[in-house]
């Protein structure tokens, strides 16, 4: 029961990896190409992190897990937002 | 358990590392501490040479799991001879870099440069082989650039490309070796390894790397500009030790480690590079118009002569015939480093007090700076192998393994090469002995210009005269497959 | 065709499709940036043929500061080789035909030892000796007991290298100061980089880690600070960045030699004391690691590198 | 052992792919990555020696040399690239 919810939770995440992606190949302009990227895949991880965490069933790597969706949330927002204030003093100079 | 064996590598290191450490003192610390490395290889030689070959292994792992460190005598010749060269160079530098801001780093990457070719002539293990091929190459190249100018940096680039690739080719040898024979110790190997599509493969790709970083024709392209570009004591060990190490590593890889895998053909192979880069080299040492551009092309040629030996070692069969054969190539490849090392260091002289190093305007070089031509003379009779220098005797053995073997084309490419080395020579010598103004007169003779004769007096004499020790010498053998 | 080598077969191919796109690229920002890729995936493959102190590694050097060096010299002005000549269709064909041949025979070789007839490696005298290693993660004891003469010598190619750096070009300009967003990010990430490569370091004796992937966690934050405005990127100046350098290989040296002095071979520890050992020998050496990449990534001759005598600063303001 | 070989034989195609690179190209920085392929070959094959099958202990020896190998290529590569840029700054004088 444990292993297939673990299994749906994966699955999910990986499904908003590849939406990110299609977004990231497809969308017009930059902002929206950040936009569908950083969203899809700050969930799509956050959903591989609980099931993969639930797979292992152990408190401390789930911990651990934990802090490193933590630390990649931190860091697509910041590279996000030093991206698009770079694009944005571009295209106005 | 042998702890000798680790101080001609640590005492250049330790020194290297002070000299970065106190920068107002390095040149005293550059000067000490290669004297104290040539201390210590003058103790590791006289122990071979009362004791046979000797091993360290490091850490007091049997080898295989561990490194070993190995003398013997081929290795001792090879740390004698870079040792000596290094020594006078270091005098010498003391005075050229004596002003340059550059100074302190220059000793730090000297006694580096010096650390990678002991480490890596003792080395007794593939893959650490590798590792100080690597920093052979980076220190090489970063003493190569320190003369600043832009032709200097753009060779040193290509030579570290270049040096790149060879070692990369020398590395995934190592890994097909390990692959198939499950060890990296030497000693091992030379034992275990057996002719097959494993070794022969491995061999290949291990020579091809080496061959880049020794320059054989044809892929001697870099050599010229970066050999002539950098400052001359730099140079002169460029050409007299770096060169010789990618050398020393096919010799040991051909006869100690793969002396059943190595055919006729290939060494044949070796052999017409060799024969083509001795005509070649010395007919662009002809036609060069700097002084040390010469004597780069000369290297070049030199290097060709070296390889000429491959096909008759491996025709002859093993025991005194081929022993005398590669004593007479050790003799020729060591009279070369301390000729060619003169011969730099004596153009350096030229290039300060001249400011240039055009052959054409070398007039009155004679009367300026008597020792220095008279070095160029001694060096260019070593360069040509006149008697009584030691490559007389090298060519002179050379020839007669010709004859035992009947291969006869290398007849007219040692008879043609030996003319051109003289023509150029002589056409050297007839600028610097002619009257004229292109240098400046001088009263003294400087401290700098001492080592460069020595160097030469020990190429065109020593050498000469105490040929038979380096034919005692070569024998000794730290690796069973091999000569021994 | 056995169905689970289906995903090492498709991290294969997508190794060698990443490396041909990044190789032919004529575009070098695209090159470089699918080179990054290409060392991310790499690590994934470490981590699959159960090499996780390589995929940390990888990770870190490989494809992090690999990367970071590659990008800035980007910056630098580095897309501008346009005088590229191609080379001729001979040429071409010829080397082409020499790469196929190469590939097919190490191939072969390949085949012939490790599946046709494989033979016995070091793994178990490596593993049978560990217990006198004093380590328990493998790949540590190779690094620092059994092999620990090739890990000076790397130290002092590190050494020989970062030298180069410094003797040849100045330093880079700095970047702008960051702002309040990505100073925040500084603000967290500096520390927790640091604290990463202390526990690397430590963890290095029984499980992945060591003194090469903390130096390098080390350097990222060092890099980290440059980007955010802090010119000195945390180095310190002067006699102090000379220490910094030396310390690896100048301890591991001189812990070796005592170790001859006092009876024992070259770096043959005293088994009591071999845990300790590496580790105040691993500290140095991530120390080096760290400062010589920071370096590397700032470039050149700083204000805090002393030279040898005021003339040259003259020289270059007068030139 | 049919993982190890396919690993090792991307290793000797990687290899060559960088060979051919740094052959056919001149300009500095694709060459540093044809040669840092051709690393990531070598160091392929030696990794692809080391394991064992997922039950057996892999061989640490290759896992060490590949960690001495890293860092020595990436050594070389700084030096290659600040070489690189003091010549920029030459030509550009």
């Amino acid at each position: 029961m444990l292993d297939l919810m673990a299994l749906l939770l994966i699955l999910s995440g990986i499904t908003f990896f590849f939406l990110g992606a299609i977004g990231l190949l497809r969308l017009p302009d930059l902002h929206a190409r950040l936009h569908a990227l950083t969203k899809a895949d700050n969930l799509g991880l956050g959903l591989l992190i609980v099931g993969v965490a639930l797979l292992h069933g152990s408190l401390l790597v789930a911990l651990k897990l934990l802090l490193i969706w933590l630390l990649v949330l931190l860091g697509s927002a910041t590279s996000a937002h030093l991206i698009s204030q770079y694009a944005l003093r571009r295209s106005r100079s | 358990m042998n702890n000798l064996l680790i101080w001609p590598v640590a005492v250049p290191l330790l020194s290297a590392l002070l000299a970065l450490l106190w920068p107002r003192r390095s040149t005293w610390i550059g000067v000490l501490g290669t004297a104290l490395s040539l201390l210590a290889v003058v103790l590791v030689s006289r122990q071979v040479i009362e004791s046979g070959a000797i091993e360290l292994a490091l850490g007091g792992w049997s080898p295989g799991l561990g490194i070993a460190l190995r003398a013997d005598g081929l290795s001792v010749l090879m740390l004698l001879m870079s040792t000596l060269v290094s020594m006078a160079v270091a005098v010498y530098a003391s005075v050229y870099f004596s002003r340059s801001e550059r100074r302190s780093e220059f000793w730090v990457l000297w006694l580096l440069l010096i650390t990678a070719l002991h480490a890596l002539f003792l080395s007794g293990d593939l893959f650490n082989l590798y590792v100080t091929l690597e920093l052979l190459g980076l220190s090489a190249v970063v003493l190569a650039c320190l003369g600043g100018s832009r032709e200097s940096l753009q060779a040193a680039l290509n030579y570290l490309v270049l040096g790149l690739l060879g070692s990369m080719a020398f590395l995934i040898g190592v890994a097909l070796i390990y692959a198939g024979y499950g060890t990296l110790d030497m000693a091992a190997l030379a034992v275990a390894i057996e002719s097959g599509p494993t070794a022969w493969l491995a061999l290949s790709l291990m020579t091809g790397g080496l061959l880049i970083k020794s320059a054989l024709f044809p892929l001697h392209f870099w050599l010229p500009p970066a050999h002539s570009n950098a400052p001359a004591p730099v140079s002169a060990v460029l050409s007299a030790l770096v060169v010789k190490a990618a050398l020393y590593l096919i010799l040991r890889l051909w006869l100690a480690l793969f002396d059943e895998v190595v055919t006729q053909t290939a060494a044949l192979i070796l052999g017409l590079l060799g024969g083509i880069a001795v005509l070649w080299g010395s007919w662009a040492a002809l036609q060069a118009e700097r002084l040390k551009l010469m004597a780069a092309y000369s290297t070049v040629a030199q290097v060709g002569y070296l390889f000429l030996f491959l096909p008759l070692l491996a025709a002859l069969p093993e025991g005194t015939t081929r022993d005398v054969a590669l004593g007479a190539l050790v003799l020729l490849a060591l009279t070369h480093g301390f000729a060619k090392s003169a011969f730099f260091l004596a153009a350096g002289v030229i290039m300060q007090r001249a400011g240039h190093d055009r052959i054409a305007e070398l007039g009155g070089t004679a009367r300026a700076l008597p020792v220095t031509a008279f070095t160029l003379a001694l060096a260019g009779v070593a360069l040509i192998g006149l008697p009584p220098s030691g490559s007389f005797l090298a060519k002179w053995q050379l020839l007669s393994s010709v004859f035992i073997t009947g291969q006869w084309i290398w007849l007219p490419v040692i008879a043609i090469g030996t003319l051109l080395a003289g023509a150029y020579t002589f056409r050297l010598l007839g600028y610097a002995f002619a009257p004229g103004e292109g240098v400046g007169p001088s009263l003294s003779v400087g401290r700098e210009e001492i080592p460069a004769v020595l160097l030469a007096l020990v190429a065109t004499l020593v050498l000469g005269f105490w040929a038979s020790a380096v034919w005692e010498l070569v024998p000794i053998s730290a690796y069973a497959g091999g000569e021994g | 065709m056995n169905l689970t080598l289906l995903p090492d077969l498709l991290l294969a191919g997508m190794l060698i499709g990443l490396a041909w796109a990044a190789l032919s690229s004529d575009d070098l920002r695209r090159g470089v940036v699918l080179f990054i890729a290409f060392g991310l995936l790499l690590a994934i493959v470490w981590a699959r043929l159960l090499a996780p102190d390589l995929a940390l590694a990888e990770a870190a050097i490989g494809a992090g500061l690999s990367g970071a060096l590659l990008l800035v010299a980007l910056r630098d002005g580095g897309g501008a080789d346009q005088h590229a000549t191609k080379p001729s269709t001979l040429n071409r064909w010829l080397i082409d035909l020499f790469v196929l041949v190469m590939t097919c025979l190490i191939g072969w070789v390949l085949w012939l030892t490790i599946y046709a007839e494989p033979v016995e490696r070091l793994a178990q005298l490596a593993n049978a000796m560990l217990d006198r290693s004093g380590v328990s993660n493998p790949v540590t004891a190779v690094l620092l007991n059994y092999r620990a003469y090739d890990t000076l010598l790397e130290l002092v190619v590190v050494l020989a290298a970062v030298l180069g750096v410094v003797v040849v070009g100045r330093e880079r300009r700095g970047y702008r100061e960051a702002g309040p967003v990505f100073h925040g990010l500084v603000h967290w990430l500096v520390p927790l980089l640091i604290v990463t490569a202390g526990y690397l370091l430590w963890v290095g004796a029984h499980a992945p880690g060591g003194a090469f992937q903390a130096g390098a966690t080390l350097a990222a934050a060092g890099i980290v600070l440059r980007l955010a405005g802090y010119d000195a990127a945390g180095l310190p100046d002067g006699r102090l960045l000379r220490w910094l350098l030396v310390a690896g290989t100048g301890v591991f040296l001189l812990f070796g030699l005592a170790m001859s002095f006092s009876g024992g071979g070259f770096l043959q520890y005293p088994e009591a004391w071999s845990g300790s050992l590496i580790l105040i020998i691993e500290v140095a050496a991530t120390a080096s690691i760290a400062a010589a990449l920071v370096l590397a990534y700032r470039g050149g001759r700083t204000d805090g590198w002393p030279l040898m005598d005021e003339k040259a600063e003259n020289r270059e303001v007068s030139s | 052992m049919t993982q190890a070989l396919i690993y090792a034989l991307t290793g000797a195609v990687l290899f060559m792919l960088g060979v051919r690179a740094t052959l056919l190209r001149d300009a500095l920085l694709p060459r540093l990555l044809a040669l840092n392929v051709c690393g990531a070959g070598v160091f392929l094959i030696f990794v692809s020696l080391a394991y064992r099958g997922d039950s057996l202990p892999v061989d640490p020896v290759p896992h060490a040399l590949v960690l001495t190998g890293l860092v020595v290529a990436i050594s070389a590569t700084a030096l290659a690239l600040a070489l690189n840029r003091r010549l920029r700054e030459m030509a550009d004088e």
